[in-house]
């Protein structure tokens, strides 16, 4: 096992991969932009240093000031966490020169996942079933055109270099593809300075299926079973649980062989997911291969029991997995909800801002994964997150109302936060059905419900109490920049496309 | 005491006296017994006639931020007699000429309408890029774009005053 | 299922049985005492009410004032959680003629478990082991002294209504017999109101193991497997994990087929503990019963996944149990840390105070229950334990270790803690190799270790960080009752004897 | 600026200077360039030459109670001119006649030494119940009991005077 490790990532990922290495005695060393001096990853790590200001591309994406602190503070391998530079091949071959142990798959597989249309001819190359549509990407509006009009409308516009959600259309009919594809090539190149865009076959009613897969350099090659990801807003996760109810055995076992035999394929190591889009039938086709940990694994460790970053240690640092895979049983069931400072009056926006007061759910079956405490500032330079919630049921139902028992308990007073929706998601009947897909969240959670008139009493009782308690101490109970402001006018999240988001 | 207060742009009236060690409070026509409990700065523990509430609450002079049961309202109290004629008054200064300011930090990718520009509900206005976001602001009335006081590529501060419309 | 319930208890277990209760969608009726209003479990119950004075015997303790809140707010059952009520037969027989149920077993089942004369003769009438020595209890020196030479030193005095390791003595000779015997007798007439006491064969590295078990009202009982609860100071359980390493299969199949024997013959209903003595050779002798749940019931639950309050509710309101033992597999290991706020340096006395700042671990395999929160006060007048901090791994090395790291994480500000204790016992060789005994404690943790002086000068740094601060801003940035106090006389824990610890 | 400070009953000479946003601070012979960063009340993020160390720090005056690591301490400052006078002064007051309180609420259960009882080392003195346990508090010295201040069954504070010792 290595000595120590560096962390190129922040909040709640760097966070987590940091309490395994205290566990196996691996030290950590944390880098940190200037917005983030105070940020809990920087107080966890054993060693700290700056590496830039809040931009991400002048500190969490340069590659170069983080190795030099490779360098510097002789950390034997670098965890890249998600988002930032996990899934960057160059960055990966860049560790590897530098002689740092990348903690993630070689370069090409990464360089060969992250391209749209070499994966997919890899996958069609090995027999594997993807989207109907184009197999390589277009900058061309009229190659477009003639592809969907050979798989037929509605078709998928998405960008060759995108990814969560970012530079995705959908388009129902020839007249609207021309604005839609200027639209994502427009996006696509600002956000990834790639213009190249995919057509494909556009699914009604999709599942989002994942399975987790890990593998090591010893010719060992497990699955940790599928993941749910179909609540989404606007192709970002809201809301994941491991097992899927819509998966039967017979399906389980389909995705899986797939997503084994991927693995093997593309010469795969250490953690990854292979993402496939279900349809009504049941039939199940390759989407992507994400070569990172993914936000949602802890609803994968909640339900098999693994530590699934100590397992990519162990594969980076040359050993076999420690499990094989017949030691990984699913037991029970397991919900995440990702909470976010963001505002439902406003379409969700992102509401950074200081977290002036948090209390997290305990108790039975319950996890948190959070990078943030009262008193820190959700950033607007970064990923609004601000905790996941993690569930675990000895079925789903339990997991279920266990997560709205959490949701009921978790009080983050500050910033406004998605904690609303996502009880309206768990107690939706589609929902506690398992019947949903993809559309969700865009077609069951349209409107927010109305707040009842007796929790404006409470609000006005509590008020009066801060108020007369002002009055009897003098003393404000906290400044007055935790006040939220309102705006008359409402903002639109159409044309929010996220980056960070995975 | 007896004052007013809006709630999520509803209007209250509301009387209240201190009543032992919590308050006997009348909001529009329904009277509560409230004890109350302060632990720790923004903790308040409510009993009504032993119903438990849980309540973050926490401002200054007339305007209060409360969470109850996970959902946050911003309280604001009136005076009676001079508040209410300022509100009056800046609500009409509202309606006759409307400011765009901007809801959160963020940089100006674009602005959709220009000085001159009609702009109805709904229309778009300015695209703000905040945390790797483009995030559009749209308009709720019908005006003409009067003055822009911000340049594309700009970083603006929340509540920077972004726009005119009259 | 019920639809209300009062819980006649404090703390964390009230929170913890309120939890349950939201995920049941059952309403929760809360009582406190006078020094409780802004206690967690009156925040997190539907409703509250006060029941008298700080004083546990004027408010938790007194039946007629608990029922009357049940009777007024048609609370249908009621929990009483451990301590206070919990094992009090009198009690419980009250509720049914209160019309209101008592959740936990039959009243005569509580009286005969609860008399330990009763419960051993039980026990011997069905041949089921207990341990060498007096199955009469007495107040009469001549009378110990008599079944001391029989069975030989060295001895046990146990007060015959203690519990809770109040009331007991270890004797070594007969010379030391009388002094012991009229000390004891004074502490559990003091204590209980019962002078009688119990002698019984000594042993010297015996292992404290209990079974869990549940039984409901339809002819079904089931064992939770063991836990193993040797780890104690004075007869108070300290660390407890889930199973023990002591226990091979052999050993479990003989425990919980005499727990299970045990539950069936006393007609058990509920949840309860079967606790035993088990040898150096493996023998098991029958210790006690307990009727009500455990303090430690949260390291079964996590190797199980069963929430054993639901089952709780489920047996009281008639259902049968929702798991058979086919059902019930214990799945890798849990280990659970008491946080008491004690004082290591004053030979661990109770240490009340302001909890000024508190920040409890999160992430994968870690689990807390707590009563507290930043800014509420450990009040002198109970037990004060701050949290329970447990662990599951995939095995007892990964727990272990887990804990470790979550101790760690572990911020307790404004109170001193045995947090350091833990991790000395965590961390000590023969805890790892699982070698060890009730004695462990007092053989192996004798002396804190020394402070290194790099923690010194950290401190002088924190100190001058706090002293700038508040030369800069001129605020204190806490009131000063938050500083601990160093008194110049040690205080000595030789005649601490607990009544509420379980 | 320089002083001495005591912990857990070590002596230390610091001096210390502002350096930029942290502070230059050298502990006897020990020099340490400290980055500090202080992000709520009582919790400061430390960085020593690229070490991370979280500390809870805070007090008053020349008192400090600090938590490193999960360990806590007490931490006095030092004018060393006039405080160590007086330092000097209480010890000697203390040794002559020695001055027994309650470390906790409780209530006292019985006094083990009467006035006029020579204890030693290690004797009981008295029995305190607090939390529902029985607490002895030992005598660390030789000495004949002077004065008892309370009575068995009286509830004391921390702090309150139970004995004193010649």
């Amino acid at each position: 096992m290595f000595k120590k490790i560096l962390i190129a990532n922040r909040g709640e990922i760097a966070v987590r991969i940091i309490r395994t290495c205290r566990e196996l005695g691996v030290q950590t060393v944390a880098v940190y932009s200037e917005a983030d001096r105070g940020s809990l990853h920087v107080r966890y790590a054993d060693e700290a240093y700056c590496i830039g200001p809040a931009p991400a591309v002048e500190s969490y994406l340069d590659a170069e000031a983080i190795l030099a602190v490779a360098r510097s503070t002789h950390a034997e391998a670098i965890h890249p966490g998600y988002g930032f530079l996990s899934e960057n091949a160059a960055f990966a071959k860049k560790c590897v020169e530098h002689d740092v142990v990348f903690i993630g798959p070689d370069s090409t597989v990464i360089e060969n996942m992250g391209n749209k249309t070499v994966a997919r001819q890899i996958m069609i190359h090995h027999g594997i079933p993807i989207i109907p549509g184009a197999t390589d990407a277009t900058e061309e509006c009229a190659d477009a055109l003639k592809v969907a009009h050979d798989i037929g409308f509605p078709v998928m516009l998405k960008a060759a270099s995108g990814g969560g959600g970012k530079g995705m259309r959908i388009v129902h009919s020839a007249e609207e593809l021309t604005d839609a594809f200027l639209a994502v090539r427009r996006e696509a190149y600002a956000s990834f300075a790639d213009s190249r865009i995919f057509v494909e076959k556009y699914f009604s009613t999709p599942r989002h299926i994942e399975v987790q897969v890990m593998a090591d350099n010893h010719g060992n090659a497990v699955h940790l079973y599928e993941r749910e990801c179909s609540i989404q807003r606007r192709y970002q996760k809201v809301v994941e649980e491991c097992p899927s109810v819509f998966v039967d055995d017979a399906l389980r076992k389909r995705l899986t062989k797939t997503a084994l035999h991927i693995t093997t394929v593309v010469g795969y190591s250490g953690a990854g997911t292979v993402e496939f889009l279900v349809d009504q039938d049941k039939n199940h086709y390759f989407l992507e291969m994400n070569t990172r940990i993914q936000v949602e694994h802890s609803v994968t460790e909640l339900v098999t029991g693994v530590d699934m970053v100590k397992e990519q240690l162990l594969v980076a640092s040359g050993s076999p997995l420690s499990i094989n895979q017949d030691q990984i049983k699913a037991v029970g069931a397991a919900i995440e909800c990702r909470i976010y400072a963001e505002d439902p009056e406003a379409d969700f926006l992102p509401a950074p801002g200081p977290l002036k007061k948090i209390t997290f759910p305990e108790g039975p079956g319950v996890r948190i994964d959070s990078g943030v405490y009262s008193g820190w500032q959700v950033s607007r330079h970064y990923d609004p997150m601000i905790a996941k919630i993690a569930t675990w049921g000895r079925d789903r139902n339990e997991a279920r109302i266990r997560m709205l028992r959490a949701l009921d308990e978790c009080v983050i007073y500050g910033v406004k936060t998605n904690v609303k929706l996502h009880k309206q998601i768990l107690t939706d009947q589609s929902f506690i059905d398992g019947n949903y897909s993809t559309k969700f969240i865009a077609e069951r959670i349209d409107s927010l419900p109305q707040d009842d008139l007796f929790s404006h009493h409470l609000a006005i009782i509590g008020a009066l109490c801060a108020r007369l308690k002002t009055a009897e101490t003098g003393q404000h109970s906290m400044d007055e920049n935790m006040l939220q402001q309102h705006d008359s006018w409402r903002m639109s999240g159409k044309y929010q496309f996220w980056a960070s988001r995975f | 005491m007896k004052t007013e207060v809006t709630v999520a742009n509803r209007t209250y009236i509301v009387e209240y006296e201190s009543h032992g060690e919590g308050l006997k409070i009348c909001i529009d026509d329904q009277a509560y017994t409230v004890d109350t409990n302060n632990f720790t700065d923004v903790f308040y523990s409510i009993l009504i006639a032993g119903k438990s509430y849980d309540i973050v609450a926490a401002g200054k002079d007339d305007i209060y931020s409360v969470a109850v049961g996970g959902e946050s309202f911003n309280v604001h109290f009136f005076d009676p007699r001079a508040c209410l004629n300022r509100e009056k008054h800046s609500q009409s200064a509202l309606e006759s000429h409307q400011l765009i300011s901007a809801p959160m930090a963020g940089r100006i990718i674009r602005f959709k309408a220009q000085v001159g520009d009609l702009v109805t509900s709904n229309d778009g206005l300015v695209i703000l890029e905040a945390m790797k976001m483009e995030n559009e602001i749209k308009s709720r009335g019908i005006g003409v774009v009067k003055e822009i006081f911000a340049a594309e590529d700009d970083v603006v501060e929340p509540g920077q005053k972004l726009m005119i419309i009259e």
